[in-house]
């Protein structure tokens, strides 16, 4: 039996009184079958009608009611759900394992099942003393209120900014060099171009016939960084001159001298 | 007539007056520019003292504490409309088993209810904010175990879940434990597992 | 301590207090079960005189009551946590262009850094109320140019902006040159120092 089922007229929706039980008419106990909320619920329901301490209630006693209870349910072909037939059997097994004799019976005795009802039914029941005492309570909202309108409290931040004299004149001085414009400068440098080289070979193959050594196209004089352009241009332009079938290079063994000569048509 | 309030007093009323939710003594002491905590703590209690006969009342709830109305004059504020919404009497036992057992799981709750628990009324509870998820218990299935919050003790009017009407009586005659272990103190042995409990819970 | 308070003045306190706005006598009567407006008036009286020298005061705006917080304690609603912290270096930047060039509007703040400025920089330095508005420049779009405060000057300790270093003297700590060349310098010769930090220790 899951609550849902439980008829909204047995106390489903009200907290005071939580469980208004008729006690003694048991007519009205069968009306009331929806009303319960599992076989322990009945079972306890049935063991306060005993009008006793629940540790001092008769198992025994209880069973019967029980058993009772739900006979005369089928009876009446009201639909029990399974697990108040399923108690039923298993309290049925209690009564009959109470009765034998004591050498009869197995382990765990009926005396130790009876006493763990006993303390389910306990439990169940503090728990449900426990919910009407919270509920009886007085409780925020239906008997004491809160302020109505509180201002409300609001913590604003509020920054300190810091900064130093020299971090502010070092910032400066970083703008003003990150944004200085920048001139970049290159040192003059003597060079012979391509063409200038291309002209002087040019012009020495067409003077002599024989193979002219590579230095021989440099100028003598000045400054020897002007010298290694020269030789550097000076070979491109014998290479250039080569390609062009105007010239011939010859070298007798890597690394040897470079030389060069007019091309024979 | 009042004696003049110091001036500590007269912040925390100020300050809790005006707040729009219940504050922790550490809430109020950062909020009143650090005042050292424990003079709070004392001027609070004077304070609770100095409205205990009006019609105000200053309380604790939880280590946070606002003002109230006294809950003797619920006849002249009480208002319907909050009045409507009331829980299901599967409900309110379900709240009374976490509030005693927290943090406890669905199948504990079960165990002692002896019926199956239908989803939605954990829900409802926490729904209204008096309960919540609490982690998990570290068993086999690691089943989600819930406790109470907060606003529980807020709106049941509860210092503290020590508070809770009858929860020391029940914690020395063992209720508030497994029924195996009770049975083993009743006992006086560690007996345990039983079809009873098996076919029941 | 409070004498008993009797009990219409425990019942206004509390209707006033769970009230979501001010209340007429009328209106207070009617959710007092009638009571009587002339006791209600003098109970009024009575009460606040009672709340006068507490954090709280009983007042009538207008014919209708209600609690507020003291006037004297009104800072307590709106609390101000202070933090410090330093200016970021764009910000120190923006404020190093300001004190140079005053008054200076965003547009030739932006032309001088080489880059652009995020809109909330020159806000975090009118908040921290070293710059200011200073009216506009009556060019095309009249943008709002910026210049230093008194509390700029305060802050950084000097008498007036002509304080400040001029390029010339920048030029000969070393803060005007590149920024790689200056770290090679200090990088490279641990025993020179740098020129800046000399001058300016």
């Amino acid at each position: 039996m899951s609550e849902d089922t439980a008829l909204a007229a047995h106390g489903e929706d009200s907290d005071a009184p939580l469980w208004p039980r008729p006690t003694n008419s048991d007519d009205a106990l069968y009306l009331e079958l929806d009303g319960w909320e599992g076989p322990l619920d009945l079972l306890l329901d049935l063991a306060r009608r005993q009008r006793v301490d629940l540790r001092a209630i008769s198992i025994l006693a209880l069973v019967d009611q029980y058993l009772d209870y739900i006979e005369r349910a089928e009876a009446l072909r009201l639909e029990l759900a399974a697990d108040y037939l399923v108690m039923a059997a298993w309290l049925a097994y209690l009564k009959s394992a109470m009765l034998l004799p004591k050498e009869e019976q197995e382990d765990p005795s009926p005396e130790e099942l009876a006493l763990r009802l006993q303390l389910r039914l306990q439990r169940l029941g503090a728990m449900r003393e426990a919910a009407a005492r919270l509920m009886a309570r007085d409780r925020l909202g239906r008997d004491v209120f809160l302020r109505g309108a509180p201002e409300g409290l609001r913590t604003d931040r509020k920054t300190n900014w810091s900064c130093d004299w020299f971090a502010l004149v070092q910032a400066y001085g970083h703008v003003r060099a990150r944004t200085a414009p920048a001139v970049h400068m290159v040192r003059e440098r003597p060079v012979m171009t391509l063409e200038t080289a291309l002209e002087r070979v040019s012009a020495m193959l067409g003077v002599r016939v024989d193979w002219i050594r590579i230095e021989e196209f440099l100028p003598t004089a000045g400054d020897p960084r002007l010298r290694k352009s020269a030789l550097a241009s000076s070979f491109v332009a014998m290479l250039e001159l080569a390609r062009l079938g105007r010239a011939e290079i010859a070298q007798d063994a890597p690394f040897g001298p470079l030389a060069l000569r007019r091309a024979v048509a | 007539m009042i004696d003049a309030p110091d001036e500590l007093a007269r912040a925390i009323e100020a300050a809790l007056f005006a707040s729009d939710q219940p504050m922790s003594v550490e809430a109020l002491a950062a909020h009143l520019g650090d005042a050292p905590p424990a003079s709070l703590r004392a001027a609070l209690a004077a304070l609770a003292d100095d409205y205990a006969p009006r019609g105000i009342h200053l309380v604790e709830r939880g280590g946070r504490w606002h003002f109230e109305t006294a809950a003797d004059l619920a006849h002249i504020l009480r208002r319907e409309r909050e009045h409507n919404r009331r829980l299901s009497r599967a409900a309110t036992e379900v709240l009374a088993i976490v509030a005693y057992h927290e943090p406890v799981s669905r199948a504990e709750i079960e165990a002692i209810r002896g019926v199956q628990t239908s989803p939605g009324t954990l829900d409802v509870l926490m729904e209204a904010g008096w309960v919540r998820p609490a982690g998990r218990r570290e068993v086999p299935g690691r089943p989600v175990i819930y406790a109470t919050t907060p606003a529980f003790l807020d709106h049941f009017g509860l210092e503290s879940r020590r508070d809770l009407p009858g929860i020391e009586e029940l914690r020395a005659t063992g209720l508030l434990e497994p029924i195996d272990q009770t049975m083993a103190s009743v006992l006086g042995d560690d007996d345990a597992g039983n079809p009873a409990d098996e076919r029941l819970d």
